[in-house]
């Protein structure tokens, strides 16, 4: 990662970024999200399997922002998130610097979006069969026994937003299961509270998830969460075409076909 | 990658020369053409009149057979086969459940995503681009394309830009040297049902095709569809009747063309099954 | 209390449990899910599991749950009927498998409740509670007890201490009256101990700051760089509060339905930024350093100058939850 | 024991279906009287998170309607209500919620008998289906299990 | 606390006979929050209403709700009564107990119990109404016409004849658009110059109309009432004022053999040009492509013999920023290119030509002064086959639509062909005859009948040349069901009216939505067939789709009067139901997190950006705005929105979840 460290040293030197957000060592064997803005701390950047965490969410939070305009380290999600943000209005080409990582861990570094896109194009996001196949055995549950599944999967799940938090795409200045005005979903962590809210997550990321897994990788309950958004992506793929953040395709809610099909309208 | 081929009936008889000479040239260019095991008919009988369901699950079952045996694509030379296999790969794409009680009947999977290509395709993707070194025995003389009526149709499933003056045997003749002529009756019938029933229509309708090519210049009509070849040469006969004159003029599959082209024999072009003797104006390499 | 000393073999252990449960007391046990240990209700003694060090949930939510009914009303246009909830008949519950950090966390827990205010509902709970602990033969590098005067075979606010001595022997302390009369109701099970080779039995951890010191640092280390610097990652969660033993932080919410509706008691976390949020739009705890710098001096210096034990029993629960891994121990040290 | 009376929320677009509802009255067609309506401006105002509270609150059974494809008041609320509805009723499918307890239609202003069809036709399918007991347990966990 | 006041109607017996009126009124008045609550036979009568207004003012109600009829029926009634009584009339609601209940179910228990439940909703939403009122919006009165065919100079006239002002812009030298090429018109054969001329005039000399010819509309910003149009005046190389239009230039200018537009290619024109004689303005432009001078560098004749000192080689395209308070699109269309048919031979074959260029040739001023005479040797043609529906109604050439006019004006060159060659033949191929119009059908029948043009049904399928004919190819699909073949001297093509190359752009310039075929789409099918879904854009003439004169000219006027309309007000009073991005305190300003996915959501492009600066001037923060003059309420952003920052007035989220919440909590 020798390559990674001096291209980090070079743009805090230049001051080109004023902060590198990247992966360095964790607690025992863990890897963490850091924070160079010296330039000899540099040599704390590390590269590897280990490094899985969506450092992307960092991007919009205020306390990151603060420190000046960043580079990031990105492998494959991080650049995914990337381009849904720029997709969103949440960054512009000016705001960071991207060091790409590609999977075979070469660094590519991205001047504009459209690289990104143009990258991301022969790396698309690819459900693993082993979802697939437990989707697939959820949905052949009855549908009772399908729902008290989930009722039991959902259960040890505390409402501590983790999983809201670790999301790239959860950068909401209000969440809206804190507006109040109307209540929309039940707050409290109990059976009804935890549906509604996985319910809705879900929804919100409808369309949006880029599939990195941070919610699921942040979950400290261990709750697959993730297999929502999975099977929700499956279903924009499977109506409406190819998934994945795009600047030229229109966001799959806020656009449309005439022709869409569906067989449940009467 | 893995090329398949569906000879079909014609193929194997009234025009083998078509499926020798398509086979030569793949050699030729190095391209392996598997032919797809236990292949049935397709169905371009009168089955797609009496039975739809029939109809369907003839073709349906060659491209499920080809699937299995791992083709990712899939070429068809005889027209009349292709728009059959075509217009089944395109309904059932189309009618998700059909292709489903299909597959279920026919007890077969079928993902329907094999490419299916007729000879014209075929040739566009994987002869032409490798034309360049192959071609020692330029065709330099007027031809006249004749696509009849099968290859391009129907227009919604081709998508061909120019279904009523097709070009893309016309481009193929030219790479080969040959100066492929303007005119009007590329794509007129040539009778070919009635091939056999009602000869004088035939006759007729291929008399006309053959007297415009010749009237044009043409010194061979060139085409890509069995029963066109057929009509055209086994037929001229009738043709000669109805326009009341010898007519000379050779009709050679653009395989065949091809195959001379790139300096194989006549011979390995299947040539000599012709009715109609064919004499080009080129020399052609003397049989081995 | 004088502590009394027995020993148990696996076997009566299994009996016991048994019994505890034909009793018709509610176990609250370790069970394995996935690669983590969670306490929660266990029917029978083969769901426990013993491979952990600390469960990933704490086992507050028994008296403390994430979501406790305070009362419920129905309004009509006349009047508005309360039901209220304290006096609603609370289950026996057994803690099995609590660690010592564990036991040691209901002590500043119960101080909290039993402030000012004497909550009843809460005092109604534990009073129902029996902690069976079973000390720690493992340790990691997030677990520091030790730092907070606490260790792995301690037995503050057990009832009765568990000690794996050989494969099946375990040597069972009594440390009160709760846990005397448990074990006088099974004595059969149990036979009288003497040797006392506790400590060699025991998990090693290693002492790692001094929490008087820390305590008296803290004093004036409000304004310090330390606190932005190690919150940096901070994602804003509560994941750290919500596994925390002592974290004992909560937030009162209404759910309404129509005329009728419940009012509620939840979980709340230092770490969302909601938490000090006024309505005038100013928060007085702007960023995750703040909140992080919250969490750290309210378990080290403010529940201490309080009451004189720290607010933290070491358990390092919220280090390893941590999605950003931040990690409370290397704040302590870098202090 | 008295036959089940399932408690159905219809959630409508002002201009096609409140309309067509309007005409079912005015043509004096009959129907149940579990069904009753809520009147949106268009099926793309119409969140899901409504038809989420629905189930909360009690409803054994939901109807949402609106204009045909093209005949959109606001010409295409209701293509992006479709797609939303897509989406949504997939996510309900994996989690078990029963999407057969929500009907989705279009009712034009010009269609008040196919406005009492829908109506009857739920109404007998949630009949069928019986009261969504799976649900108000988990909705219903305050009243019964808290505390325990 | 709210004081609400419910008003049960009987609706005469309509409601009374199967609900139990007295009991919903008496639970209505069990409701927390409602102060008063009544029934009586006829609210909607005058003593109804006025039991309504004393209440308001006696029990000093905050919000009503009238449990009667459908909304759709007296909501405005009874708003209009509070209003009167003093309170805001959007805090007035209406249960509907008739067409929703009394009328759909039987006399019961269970529909006195809806109809309670009904009532119940409705109060738990009027409690959280807000006080509305509707948006004012200022009006500029200009209308912007965009094309000067015949669609836009009638919209024109009849807008500036209203007195209000009107800028025309139009893209070629002249107004007049494809009328000023026809040679006579169905179904009355009167010359198409003849009648459009005297309107050209008309518009050049209203005092009204400000006309800019070789002008395209370059941006338009602003919404209805204000809308900033910027326009690219292309450069004459002319100066207007000094010009005065003798010609010489025209004649004198050297380089002549440039395919003439407005003959479509059958006559030729010189490089400083007026497209024909009675052009308006008559004045010429220089055509850069083709002047030697710009091209070469040389020549320069023209300014040479200019008498006044016109020509201005220096002039450059010039940038006007324009305020207009509506708009009008009638840009007209265009006809397919036939080189879409290989088959027909057109470009190939000299004879084969389009209508188009058939009406050039009949046309007394075109390049044959109106003989009929083939393009490749100028003999008069014997045998002149028409085929109709070219392109038209032929999904394979991807215009499955029909063209409208060609089955007339195909007629019509038939009739003018055999009017002029009397010995000639003429064939028309078509599929059906739509002559649906006033005068239509009889006149398809003089060409049929006196003019004995033959009609053959039945498509061509090719047309070759052989020994100097034309060989086409077609069947008779009538009795003989059998192929035709007609040797013909020269093939007329009723080619698709398609729409205008610029179609698109245009559309996206000004946020108008168009349908797969480039066509400018209505805001509503049936309803709103003038107006586009962008509000105080309007569209006139075969922009739209294709149509005939007298239709063209009809739509021009309904825009006109459209427009007339809008400007008859100083300012637009707009219902206030429409969406709003919410605000919080500093430093949030707003939970809007600027994403936009609603602005791609939003029918209307009715959301645009908000920057919010802090003290210093600083922007902080970008986000949703709302315009009011665009927005329609359809609340499509509204249900889109994830962090809930923008909502609907009337329907907005509180309402909303009020309702499902009362509704199904009956106790």
């Amino acid at each position: 990662m020798i390559e990674l460290i001096n291209k980090a040293k070079a743009l805090l030197e230049s001051n080109a970024v004023q902060v590198v957000i990247g992966y360095g060592k964790g607690t025992s064997n863990r890897t963490r999200a850091i924070f160079v803005t010296q330039s000899d701390d540099c040599d704390k950047l590390i590269f590897d399997s280990r490094c899985v965490q969506n450092l992307a969410v960092y991007l919009t939070k205020s306390e990151i922002k603060k420190l000046g305009k960043p580079a990031i380290v990105a492998p494959i999600p991080v650049l995914r998130s990337i381009l849904e943000l720029a997709v969103e209005n949440q960054l512009t080409e000016n705001d960071i610097v991207v060091l790409g990582i590609t999977p075979e861990s070469e660094i590519v570094d991205f001047d504009t979006f459209a690289n990104i896109e143009a990258f991301l194009a022969t790396h698309k996001i690819v459900i693993e069969e082993k979802y697939h196949e437990i989707i697939r055995l959820i949905k052949a549950m009855p549908v009772a026994e399908r729902f008290a599944y989930w009722v039991k999967e959902l259960e040890p799940c505390f409402k501590c937003y983790a999983c809201r938090a670790a999301c790239p795409l959860c950068y909401c200045t209000r969440c809206t299961v804190d507006d109040n005005q109307p209540q929309w979903i039940s707050v409290p962590s109990h059976p009804l509270g935890n549906l509604e809210w996985h319910i809705m997550r879900a929804m919100h990321l409808a369309g949006r998830c880029t599939d990195c897994e941070a919610c699921f990788n942040a979950c400290p309950m261990g709750i697959p969460i993730h297999l929502l958004t999975k099977s929700m992506l499956q279903d924009v793929n499977d109506n409406f075409g190819s998934y994945g953040p795009s600047l030229e395709k229109q966001n799959t809610l806020s656009s449309y076909k005439p022709d869409d099909k569906e067989s449940f309208i009467r | 990658m893995k090329i398949g081929l569906y000879p079909g009936c014609s193929l194997t008889g009234s025009s083998r020369e078509y499926n020798e000479s398509l086979l030569a040239i793949a050699k030729e260019a190095g391209i392996e053409l598997c032919q797809i095991n236990d292949w049935n008919c397709c169905g371009a009988t009168a089955a797609h009149n009496l039975n739809k369901e029939l109809s369907l699950s003839l073709p349906a079952r060659n491209l499920a057979l080809a699937e299995l045996e791992g083709m990712n694509e899939l070429v068809v030379p005889c027209a009349a086969c292709f728009n059959r296999l075509v217009m089944t790969q395109h309904e059932l794409s189309e009618k998700n459940d059909l292709r489903k009680l299909i597959s279920d009947k026919l007890q077969l999977p079928l993902k329907n995503e094999i490419k299916i290509y007729n000879v014209l395709q075929f040739l566009e993707k994987h002869i032409v681009p490798r034309l360049g070194q192959l071609v020692k025995n330029p065709m330099a003389f007027d031809v006249a394309c004749y696509y009849g009526c099968l290859l391009v149709r129907p227009q919604n499933v081709m998508k061909s830009e120019r279904f009523e003056d097709p070009m893309t045997m016309d481009v193929i003749m030219q790479k080969l040297g040959a100066n492929a002529i303007d005119w009007p009756f590329k794509t007129e019938c040539c009778g070919a049902g009635f091939s056999v029933s009602k000869i004088e229509i035939v006759g007729e309708l291929s008399g006309k095709i053959v007297r415009n090519a010749v009237d044009h210049g043409a010194k061979a009509i060139v085409v890509a569809c069995p029963m066109c070849h057929s009509n055209l040469d086994m037929r001229r006969p009738a043709i000669d009747k109805y326009l009341n004159m010898k007519m000379d003029i050779p009709v050679i599959y653009i395989t065949q063309a091809i195959a001379l082209a790139m300096g194989l024999t006549p011979h390995q072009a299947g040539i000599q099954r012709h009715f109609v003797p064919v004499n080009l104006p080129v020399n052609l390499p003397v049989n081995r | 209390m004088q502590t009394e000393n027995y020993l148990i073999r696996k076997p009566s252990l299994e009996k016991l449990f048994n019994n505890l449960i034909s009793g018709g007391k509610t176990v609250i046990a370790p069970k394995a899910k996935g690669n983590l240990a969670l306490f929660d209700k266990v029917q029978a003694f083969g769901e426990i599991t013993e491979d952990y060090i600390v469960t990933t949930n704490s086992a507050k939510s028994v008296v403390f749950p994430r979501t406790e009914k305070l009362f419920s009303y129905h309004k009509s246009k006349e009047k508005t009927e309360i039901t209220d909830a304290s006096s609603s008949a609370f289950p026996d519950v057994i803690l099995w498998g609590t660690r010592p950090c564990d036991a040691a966390a209901f002590v500043p827990l119960t101080d909290t409740f039993n402030g000012d205010y004497k909550d009843i509902i809460f005092n109604n709970r534990i009073e129902k509670v029996i902690l069976l602990s079973f000390s720690c033969s493992r340790s990691d590098d997030s677990c520091f007890c030790t730092s907070v005067n606490s260790g792995p075979g301690n037995t503050s606010g057990s009832d009765v201490l568990f000690t794996k001595l050989s494969g099946c022997e375990y040597l069972a302390e009594v440390m009160t009256p709760k846990g005397q009369l448990l074990v006088s109701e099974n004595i059969d099970l149990f036979e009288t101990k003497t040797s006392e080779d506790k400590e060699k039995s025991l998990a090693v951890v290693a002492t790692r700051f001094n929490q008087e010191e820390i305590q008296a640092k803290l004093q004036n280390l409000f304004e310090n760089p330390v606190w932005d610097d190690k919150s940096r990652a901070c994602l804003g969660c509560g994941s750290c509060a919500y596994v925390c033993p002592v974290c004992s932080c909560f937030d009162i919410q209404d759910e309404a339905h129509g005329n009728k509706g419940t009012r509620l008691r939840c979980w709340d976390s230092c770490g969302f930024s909601m938490f000090t949020l006024h309505t005038s739009g100013h928060n007085p705890r702007e960023t995750q350093g703040a909140r992080w710098r919250q969490r750290i001096l309210h378990k080290f210096l403010y529940v201490p100058n309080k009451s004189k034990i720290a607010g933290c029993v070491g358990c390092g629960r919220c280090s390893r939850s941590c999605p950003a891994d931040i990690n409370i121990l290397e704040t302590l040290t870098s202090i | 024991m008295t036959e089940f009376e399932p408690k159905i929320i219809a959630f409508v677009c002002n201009w096609c279906t409140y309309a067509g509802a309007d005409l079912t009255g005015t043509s004096r067609i009959k129907y149940a009287q579990n069904v009753k309506i809520i009147r949106f401006p268009c099926t793309g105002r119409i969140d899901f998170m409504l038809l989420l509270k629905s189930f909360g609150e009690g409803a054994d059974g939901i109807i949402v309607s609106g204009c045909h494809p093209n005949d959109c008041h606001y010409t295409s609320g209701n293509f992006h209500a479709r797609r939303r509805w897509i989406m949504f009723r997939g996510l309900l499918d994996l989690l078990g919620i029963d999407v057969r307890r929500i009907q989705y239609s279009w009712v034009s202003a010009a269609e008040g008998a196919k406005w009492a069809d829908i109506v009857n036709s739920t109404v007998n399918t949630i009949r069928e289906l019986g009261p969504y007991t799976e649900y108000e347990k988990v909705a219903g966990y305050l009243e019964k299990e808290a505390n325990q | 606390m709210s004081k609400i006041g419910v008003f049960i109607c009987h609706c005469g017996e309509n409601i009374s006979s199967t609900v139990d009126v007295v009991r919903v009124a008496e639970a209505a008045g069990e409701l927390e929050g409602v102060a008063f609550s009544t029934d009586y036979k006829y609210m909607c009568s005058d003593p109804g209403q006025t039991m309504i207004k004393q209440a308001i003012k006696e029990k000093g109600l905050t919000g009503v709700v009238v449990g009667s009829c459908s909304p759709r029926m007296h909501e405005p009634t009874f708003r209009k009564a509070c209003k009167e009584a003093g309170l805001n009339p959007f805090m007035c609601e209406m249960a509907n107990l008739r067409e929703h209940c009394s009328w759909v179910h039987d006399k019961s228990e269970a529909t006195t119990q809806k109809a309670i439940d009904l009532v119940r909703t409705l109060v738990e939403k009027v409690k959280l109404n807000k006080p509305l009122f509707s948006i004012k919006v200022p009006v500029t009165k200009t209308a912007l016409v965009i094309g000067g065919g015949i669609a836009g100079i009638q919209a024109s006239l009849d807008i500036a004849s209203a007195g209000h002002q009107v800028i025309l812009v139009e893209k070629d030298p002249s107004i007049g658009g494809h009328m000023s090429q026809l040679s006579e018109t169905f179904p009355t054969l009167d010359c198409s110059q003849c009648i459009l001329t005297p309107r050209m005039v008309e518009v050049a000399q209203h005092p009204n109309i400000k006309l800019l010819t070789y002008a395209e509309l370059e941006k338009l910003e602003g919404s209805i009432g204000s809308f900033k149009a910027t326009i690219r005046k292309k450069a004459k190389s002319i100066d207007e004022n000094l010009c005065n239009g003798c010609g010489t230039c025209t004649t004198k200018c050297p380089t002549k053999k440039i395919p003439s537009e407005f003959n479509t290619g059958l006559g030729m024109r010189t490089a400083i040009y007026v497209p024909f004689p009675q052009a308006v303005p008559n004045k010429p432009v220089i055509d850069k492509e083709n002047c030697s001078y710009y091209q070469k560098g040389k020549c320069k004749v023209c300014e040479k013999v200019c008498p006044t000192g016109a020509i201005r080689f220096d002039q450059e395209d010039e940038l006007v920023e324009i305020e207009v308070g509506a708009v009008v699109i009638a840009t007209g269309f265009d006809i397919m290119q036939p080189s879409g048919f290989p088959e027909y031979g057109y470009g190939k074959y000299k004879d084969v030509i389009t209508g188009l260029q058939f009406e050039r040739l009949a046309s007394a001023s075109g390049p044959t002064l109106g003989e009929i005479r083939r393009p490749s040797d100028g003999k008069i043609p014997e045998k002149i086959v028409f085929v109709a529906c070219a392109g038209s109604r032929d999904p394979a050439k991807g215009i499955p639509y029909c063209s409208k006019i060609c089955c007339m004006y195909t007629a019509k060159h038939a009739m003018l062909y055999q009017h002029k060659v009397h010995h000639g033949k003429s064939y028309i191929f078509y599929m059906d005859i739509r002559a649906a119009g006033k005068n239509y059908e009889e006149f398809v029948r003089r060409a049929i009948v006196e003019d004995e043009v033959n009609y053959i049904r039945g498509r061509v399928s090719k047309i070759y040349e052989e020994n100097g004919k034309l060989i086409v190819k077609g069947v008779d699909t009538l009795l003989s069901a059998k192929p035709v073949e007609i040797e013909a001297d020269m093939v007329v093509l009723a080619s698709a009216a398609v729409a205008n190359p610029g179609a698109e752009e245009l559309a996206q310039k000004m946020h108008v939505s168009y349908d797969s075929y480039s066509f400018f789409s209505e805001a509503h099918p049936k309803l709103k067939p003038v107006e586009t879904n962008t509000a105080g854009i309007f569209l006139a003439g075969a922009c739209q789709a294709p149509k005939d004169i007298p239709e063209t000219v009809a739509q021009a006027s309904g825009a006109a009067s459209k427009v007339i309309i809008l400007f008859s007000k100083d300012e637009l009073s707009r219902d206030p139901l429409i969406a709003v991005v919410n605000r919080s305190p500093a430093p949030v300003f707003s939970t809007c997190v600027g994403c936009f996915l609603c602005a791609s959501a939003c029918p209307y492009q009715a959301i645009g950006e908000e920057l919010i600066t802090n003290r210093q001037g600083k922007v902080i923060k970008k986000v949703a705005k709302v315009n009011p003059g665009l927005c329609q309420g359809c609340g499509t952003c509204v249900a889109f929105c994830r962090s809930k920052s923008i909502d609907i007035q009337g329907y907005s989220n509180e309402q909303m979840c009020a309702e499902v919440v009362a509704l199904l909590n009956n106790d």
